[in-house]
């Protein structure tokens, strides 16, 4: 399904590596299984030869390990960055939280990635292999005598399917062609719940975050929470809290997450990704995404390096709070 | 003032234009070449579909005499567009059954030799409905 | 803990006809810090003051709350009385049980429970109270004046006159500004030069003044009291000190063709200048863009001729440090660029000016020696047709005009016209016309008097066109009144530009953090209180900078700027308000997020090293709020995603204190 | 007619600079208001942190409301501009997830409207407690 | 042991509610299971397993120890016990299972935590063999059988039947009255299943992972192995595969100011958090690697250590398909055990 081939990434590497443009890789590292990819920081040629990995399977935005990741080195890492991946890297140069020069960084195209639970869900139990064939994913499970074969687009993960750009915003060097920012249905789902009445919507919400363990996974993949110390885990803060103990904790913690990445969030879909319960947090996020476009101005955040978040902001001539309603009365 | 609300939003919707931005400063009435031949002035438009009086307009020639050359348009420091006002007269007139300002009957005797076809075609679509 | 006290006041019947005052210090005496409750009549009355005096002492108190009336009202008042108990200020809250409770609410039962609520509030909030200290900076007694205008000049002598230091920077070889363009003044027709000129000398002989000409503010660091600026001398190629304005370069340079800015190039000067003949500092300038010897080594004429030795061809731009305490912005304004108003045939004919032009034709040291004629062949025009309001009130040309009134153009046009038929009772005049905005002391009079005496025809109607044909200048134009539409042959048209800020004005908003409108006009800290401070502390405003003015109000602007700053000068040190941001450095991260929203600029970022738990370090950017500039507004404890910022005296525990003890 | 017994507890945010000295105008004209509205004051309504709204919800309140300067007349020029922007976003997003909308406001009055004032409090107070006790945003917990 | 059509699950599901809560996976929207109470009409997942585990049922994730009522300066201590239903959760797998004999061994002995004693004691497992293990199970590593499944009462799943055998009094007592449901069996189609399920064993990718390499009294040998800056490298430090987890036992204890006084609770706490073990001193482990290292260690080494070589991990696999960046204790167990091998 990627038109990148994983030799074509270790051999571009192995070069920088090599030449001495950058001490060290991050990329995705070999798992036990065909999809459990870790982030790796590879420090050698060799390493890469022996563990580096590239598939379906590969969608961890790496912008945020640039925070502790880049500071560390001696000399420029290398990171890989999908299209998505840019927005975030450039909105975490906005916000300082690296260093630009310790990073050298190669845009390399993406295809979509697969999202594993997909697969399980069509493949069941015991996938033992999976492999790439075209627009197909052939698994090999313990229980079915042949591959399965499966649709690429059939496991796409969501974001993939709602993909906003195939477009590298930064990057210092690209491997392939560069695409385009794509009009994408994103903001479909946002405007499926908008239209649903507010009752609907509460028993919609109070489903999907009851299942909330507050994990904190998708705060701590969010490359939009950077904070040095989140207000969730300051017990000065007035809002500590370890554990959704009630549904209004569930609700204050992902309603004031959402909040305060507002503006600044590019959309990558990691907390979605991440959710070991499988909640649709993007769907909180992209709210703040499509309201934001409609009442100031379309806004992608991450776009270009410096830009000012919409929250951060103002124009004398901005709608009233009371006046959101109205026009979402007109909307739905 | 107001003696005709029903027209008077129908001209300004049809319009697309703002008449109360108009600051009275007359620079269409001033630049516009047609200026003599008008019983109504642009700026008189203005005011005029502003106040609801638009009888007298659209009995009016002054709605035949507007050249639409938009020079009003082009100079109104405040964006108002009175030519479109007038234009907006215009199809109001127009559109009322019989109302047509000219018709194919009319063609032979205004014209000759001189006359550019294309001014035939675009006076015909502009003054009927 | 806190050691709280309570203090309710009956404000006569005020609260105790619908409060029980009793009941209230009663139930407040068992909240958590409380260990003193009780009421009395007057709080406020000395008996009341030293009731809570004695009561921090007997009671050994670190906390006092008021219920009271509003603390807009007493707030101070009860500050004092703690200071003078040996308290810190800030360790008083007021409940207001007066206008916010016994007032709005007629039943005792609803009342009392509503004052015990408040109390309780603001026992919450004063349990969390810290003692804060106002920050205190020392002010640097220098000003700085940017623009030497009429605006500048007088801001600055004023300021000098007070006993400061004043520096005026000017980006002209002259100070002088606009006004020393200008021939007669309205309304009373005073000659300009002869009122300006005598100021600009005293700028130059007051010993409190430096003037910085052909120069530039390229840096401003710092805050009030301590800006740090870096001004850019440009090279003149004429050593200041020396020259003595004799003119003996000036008449002796082979470059002469230069169009002459100071005459809206209306004539020419040479390579080396000066000005204008009251120039301040009166000194030649080399054009480097005109002159031989600076462009390819060939010439050297004025080097040769000058008696002082003051001419200088390797002169170098010089950048120069200076400390100031306060900044004034006296940037001032343009007319606008007539290039896009097609219909004026601006460009087209020499005949068609602008009225800064106009004045100049008219001035006895203008390019015609003060003989109103044609630009194009020096004859007398016989019909002069003014136009108003060109480029102003234009709402739909924002790409060329301004959407504001420009507010001075109808009394100088009024003064052209009348001043021209005074002169020439053979011309004649027209003035086109929307609106005639005359408020002003006797400016109704002078318009009056330019149609009633001089015979000036002012029409209600707008000029449409103006077509060059021959020597003729066909104008077309609406009268609204009679209806009709005028056709006049013009010898000359002068159209009242819509002015604007000097382009400098942007950039330099920029370098003092001071807020613009989408104009480019300086905001004001308040539009009706604050009228000559911008937002950004210690930086004032003075004249067309801040919007549209005339020479009284500019004057009368630039003496309540130098007021207001010699009161910031006046004081050694600034006491700041001490309900301000502060930042937690090991929690923030440095995004900027606070930084965009703050309004005063107050925020700036370090570098900073911080140990690691892995026993490294790591430098990390951190938000450092400077107590002097941040105003207390709160903005960024809201945009600072982390909790890093928070506001001191209204503190996210204290708030979220207040909100608990309500909702309990 | 339905006689409402319920009282809503409803917390309002005022400005320093100008809706508190609103509210206080209202006191000094004697204009009535449920007593169940009680301000805090913040220096600037820029100063309201969407915690405390969310706060207040879970401590019991069943209306919030925040009074600011007009649009325009900021003591601090920009407070209540960026105040609009977050407070049209968090409202928004409140009522996305399904709570009800009527709950939270935002107003703006001036130092001289004390009439306003009082008005826009009763009116809001009316609002809230025909909409009943906030159940979508309570926490058991903090319940008598 | 007894068996009984599958037709008839719903009729044993009801008889079981009539007397005691019952709890059994269910499928989810998002294509998971969790464990839901039965009601009529609840559908029992046919889902390997949940994504979170049983210990909530006796550990919850968070559960109120007491309450202070605070009225001006008085404080009065309130418990907030209340009385606890019998329950019955149906259809854990044997991983599950043995994760409750690790927990016991934390939570009953003395002090015995009343709180979780009290659950255990009203708590009935219904466990199940699994007849499709997946990829990401390694029980057979820390010799659990999955074809044996221990509990009150174990139970087999085939196409149409399902068998049950009591392990234990309470678990015989449930039987007994479920006896009009149920026929008494022989165990032939149990131990044909159970023939099978060993053969699949013997196919799963991690049926080679040995726990050699760990045990009590290896801590001097592995705390300070080179492997764990790398392993711990990419941790984003969330708490999935502790929360995850059927054996992390955890907890923080916490008080809330609801306004009117304070609720003592206690949660899940996972080591992988910031403030795992921050006392008034500071903190213990400082670093992410140390947090990392912490959660291996000691279900590999201290545990067992104190447990006479229990290992504290059960195989269940949960974090391997959850970690956000797929890094797990198997990939530690190979990178750390095996290097002995080299």
């Amino acid at each position: 399904m990627q038109k990148i081939t994983r030799d074509q990434l270790v051999s571009k590497a192995s070069e920088l590596l090599s030449n001495g443009t950058v001490c060290c890789v991050l990329g995705w590292g070999m798992g036990e299984f065909d999809y459990d990819v870790t982030p790796t920081v590879f420090n050698t040629v060799e390493e890469l030869n022996n563990g580096f990995v590239f598939n379906d399977f590969c969608g961890a935005n790496f912008s945020k390990y640039l925070v502790s990741k880049a500071a560390k080195c001696d000399g420029k890492i290398l990171v890989l960055l999908k299209p998505c991946d840019t927005y975030s890297f450039n909105q975490l140069l906005t916000e300082h939280r690296f260093d630009r020069e310790k990073v050298y960084v190669v845009g390399i195209p993406c295809e979509g990635m697969a999202d594993v639970s997909k697969v399980k869900a069509i493949c069941g139990e015991g996938i033992l292999a999976i492999s790439s064939n075209g627009d197909n994913i052939n698994v090999t499970t313990l229980y079915d005598e042949n591959p399965i074969v499966i649709n690429a687009a059939d496991v796409l993960a969501e974001r993939c399917v709602n993909c906003k750009s195939k477009k590298h915003v930064a990057y210092d060097e690209l491997l392939g062609d560069e695409g385009e920012v794509i009009e994408s249905n994103r903001f479909d789902e946002v405007a499926r719940l908008e239209a649903m009445s507010a009752d609907e919507r509460f028993a919609f919400w109070q489903n999907e975050l009851s299942r909330c363990i507050r994990c904190n996974a998708c705060r701590d993949a969010c490359p939009a929470c950077t904070c040095e110390k989140c207000v969730f885990d300051n017990p000065n803060s007035g809002v500590e809290n370890k554990s959704p103990a009630n549904s209004f904790e569930e609700k204050l913690f992902h309603i004031i997450r959402a909040y305060h990445v507002a503006g600044r969030c590019t959309d990558c879909g990691e907390c979605s990704r991440v959710c070991p319960q499988n909640i649709p947090l993007h769907l909180l996020n992209r709210k703040f995404i499509k309201d934001i476009n409609e009442f100031y101005g379309d806004y992608q955040a991450g776009e270009e390096v410096g830009m000012r978040a919409p929250l951060v902001n103002y124009t004398t001539e901005d709608l009233e709070p009371g006046e959101v309603f109205d026009r979402g009365a007109d909307n739905a | 003032m107001h003696n005709n609300k029903y027209l008077r939003d129908e001209i300004i919707r049809i319009s697309g234009a703002d008449v109360s931005k108009c600051m009275r400063c007359g620079k269409c009435s001033a630049t516009c070449p047609a200026y003599d031949e008008m019983e109504y002035h642009p700026h008189q438009f203005v005011n005029m579909v502003e106040c609801g009086d638009i009888e007298p307009l659209l009995n009016s020639e002054s709605l035949y005499k507007c050249l639409s050359c938009f020079a009003c348009i082009d100079r109104c420091p405040r964006g108002v567009q009175p030519a479109k006002v007038v234009e907006a007269v215009r199809l109001t007139a127009i559109r009322k059954q019989g109302a047509n300002h000219i018709t194919a009957d009319d063609i032979p005797a205004v014209v000759d030799a001189d006359t550019p076809q294309q001014l035939l075609v675009s006076a015909f679509r502009k003054y009927t409905k | 803990m806190q050691r709280v006290g309570v203090f309710v006041c009956w404000c006569g019947s005020n609260i105790a006809g619908t409060v029980d005052v009793e009941a209230v210090s009663e139930a407040l005496k068992s909240e958590p810090g409380v260990v003193f409750s009780t009421n009395y009549q007057y709080m406020c009355s000395q008996a009341g003051q030293d009731m809570i005096k004695d009561a921090v002492k007997e009671h050994n108190l670190t906390g006092i709350v008021v219920c009271s009336c509003s603390p807009r009202m007493h707030e101070a008042t009860f500050r004092k009385t703690a200071a003078a108990a040996g308290l810190n200020p800030y360790m008083v809250e007021i409940a207001n049980i007066r206008e916010q409770c016994s007032w709005v609410h007629k039943d005792v039962l609803t009342g009392t429970e509503k004052a015990i609520i408040l109390g309780k509030a603001a026992v919450a909030k004063v349990n969390l109270n810290t003692p804060l200290i106002p920050g205190e900076s020392p002010v640097t007694k220098r000003a700085l004046v940017i623009g030497g205008g009429i605006a500048g000049i007088q801001t600055a002598l004023d300021i000098a006159d007070a006993g400061f230091e004043v520096d005026i920077v000017e980006k002209k070889p002259t100070i002088g500004g606009k006004m020393a363009q200008l021939d007669k003044t309205f309304p009373t027709l005073d000659c300009a030069a002869c009122i300006l000129t005598p100021k600009m000398v005293d700028v130059a002989q007051n010993e409190k003044i430096r003037i910085f000409s052909y120069s530039e503010v390229t840096e401003v660091q710092g805050f009030v009291g301590n800006f740090d600026v870096t001004i850019k001398k440009n090279a003149r190629y004429v050593k200041e000190e020396i020259c003595t304005g004799c003119g003996a370069c000036v008449e002796k340079c082979p470059m002469k063709k230069i169009p002459n800015e100071f005459n809206l190039g209306m004539d020419n000067r040479s390579a080396i200048y000066i000005p204008f003949a009251q120039a301040v500092p009166k000194v030649a300038t080399i054009d480097p863009n005109a002159c031989n010897m600076l462009k390819n080594g060939k010439c050297g004429v004025c080097s040769k001729v000058c008696a002082a030795g003051a001419i200088d061809y390797t002169q170098k731009d010089e950048y120069i440090n200076e400390k100031y305490g306060a900044i004034v912005v006296a940037t001032g304004f343009n007319p606008i660029s007539m290039d896009k108003f097609d219909e004026f045939a601006y460009n087209q004919s020499k005949d068609v000016i602008t009225s800064l032009e106009f004045e100049r034709l008219t001035n006895a040291a203008g390019p015609s020696a003060g003989k109103l004629v044609r630009p194009s062949d020096g004859k007398h025009p016989h019909t002069i047709v003014f136009v108003q309001c060109v480029g102003s009130r234009c709402e739909s040309c924002a790409e060329k005009g301004k959407e504001y009134c420009s507010k001075i153009c109808c009394m100088y046009t009024a003064k052209h016209a009348m001043l021209t038929r005074d002169k020439y009772p053979d011309t004649e005049v027209y003035v086109f016309y929307i609106d005639v905005r005359t408020p002003g002391k006797n400016f109704d009079e002078f318009y009056r008097r330019a149609v009633e005496e001089y015979g000036v025809k002012y029409v209600k109607g707008m000029v449409g066109k103006v077509t060059p044909e021959g020597d003729k200048l066909k104008v077309q134009a609406s009268d609204l009144i009679a209806n009709k539409q005028l056709h006049i042959d013009a010898d000359l048209v002068v159209l009242a530009a819509a002015i604007e800020p000097d382009k400098s004005a942007r950039p330099l908003a920029t370098m003092l953090t001071a807020s613009m409108d989408t104009n480019d006009f300086f905001t004001e800290a308040h539009p009706k209180l604050r009228p000559v401070e911008s937002p950004t502390a210690g930086v004032f405003l003075s004249g067309a900078c801040q919007g549209p003015k005339d020479i009284p109000e500019t004057v009368s602007q630039a003496g309540a700027a130098a007021s207001k700053v010699i009161g910031l000068l006046a004081k050694d040190k600034l006491t700041g308000n001490p309900c301000v941001a502060n930042s937690n450095e090991l929690m923030c991260n440095g995004c900027s997020s606070c930084a965009n929203v703050c309004p005063y600029g107050a925020i700036s970022y370090e570098d900073k090293e911080f140990r690691m738990p892995d026993r490294t370090t790591k430098v990390r950017r951190v938000a450092v709020v400077n107590p002097a500039v941040c105003q207390g507004c709160g903005a960024c404890t809201v945009a600072c995603p982390s909790g890093a910022m928070d506001l001191k005296g209204f503190a996210n525990s204290q708030i979220m204190a207040e909100v608990d003890a309500i909702c309990k | 007619m339905q006689v409402n017994e319920y009282k809503p507890l409803i917390v309002a945010f005022c400005c320093n600079w100008c809706s508190y000295a609103g509210a206080d105008l209202a006191g000094n004209n004697r204009l009535a208001y449920p007593a169940d509205v009680k301000i805090i004051r913040v220096p600037c309504s820029c100063r309201v942190n969407p915690m405390f709204i969310l706060r207040a919800f879970q401590r019991g309140a069943d209306g919030v409301i925040i009074c600011g300067c007009h649009p325009g007349d900021c003591h601090y020029t920009s407070g209540n501009y960026y105040t609009r922007r977050r407070m049209a976003a968090l409202f928004s997003m409140l009522d996305y997830l399904g709570i009800e909308k009527e709950r939270t406001r935002v107003e703006w009055v001036s130092a001289a409207e004390g009439a306003k004032f009082a008005a826009t409090m009763n009116d809001f107070a009316k609002t809230v407690a025909s909409l009943g006790e906030n159940k979508r945003l309570e926490d058991l917990r903090c319940k008598k | 042991m007894r068996k009984c059509s599958l037709d008839k699950i719903n009729l044993i599901f009801a008889e079981i509610a009539k007397n005691a809560e019952l709890y059994l996976p269910v499928d989810q929207n998002d294509g998971s299971a969790a464990y839901k109470k039965w009601e009529e009409g609840t559908a029992w997942s046919n889902k390997l397993n949940t994504v979170k585990s049983p210990k909530d049922f006796f550990f919850p994730q968070t559960e109120d120890l007491m309450q202070f009522k605070t009225q001006g300066k008085n404080i009065e201590i309130v418990d907030t016990r209340s009385a606890l239903q019998d329950f019955v959760i149906f259809g854990v797998r044997a991983c599950d299972v043995k994760s409750f004999d690790i927990l016991d061994r934390v939570f009953l002995s003395e002090p015995v935590d009343s709180f979780y004693a009290s659950r255990r004691k009203h708590g009935v497992i219904i466990s199940l063999a699994c007849t499709r293990p997946s990829e990401t199970c390694f029980c057979k590593t820390f010799d659990i059988d999955p074809a044996n499944p221990t509990g009150d009462i174990s139970a087999w799943k085939t196409e149409s039947e399902i068998f049950f055998a009591a392990n234990t009094e309470k678990g015989a007592a449930l039987l007994d009255k479920l006896s009009s449901l149920t026929e008494e069996c022989d165990d032939a189609a149990v131990l044909e299943q159970k023939e099978k399920i060993n053969a699949i064993m013997d196919k799963l990718p991690l049926k080679n992972l040995t726990t050699d390499a760990f045990g009590g009294g290896k801590t001097n040998e592995l705390f300070n192995a080179p492997e764990w800056d790398e392993l711990s490298s990419a941790c984003l430090g969330c708490g999935t595969c502790t929360f995850v987890c059927p054996t992390c036992q955890c907890y923080d204890i916490k008080d809330f100011n609801t306004g009117n006084g304070v609720v003592r609770f206690r949660c899940w706490d996972s080591c992988m958090y910031s403030d795992f073990t921050k006392m008034a001193h500071g903190n213990n482990r400082l670093t992410q690697k140390e947090r990392f290292r912490q959660r291996f260690m000691h279900k590999l080494v201290y545990y067992p250590e104190n447990n006479d070589g229990l290992f504290s991990c059960v195989g269940c696999g949960r974090c391997l398909a959850k970690c956000p960046i797929s890094m797990n204790i198997v990939k530690v167990m190979k990178k750390i055990g095996g290097k002995k091998d080299e």
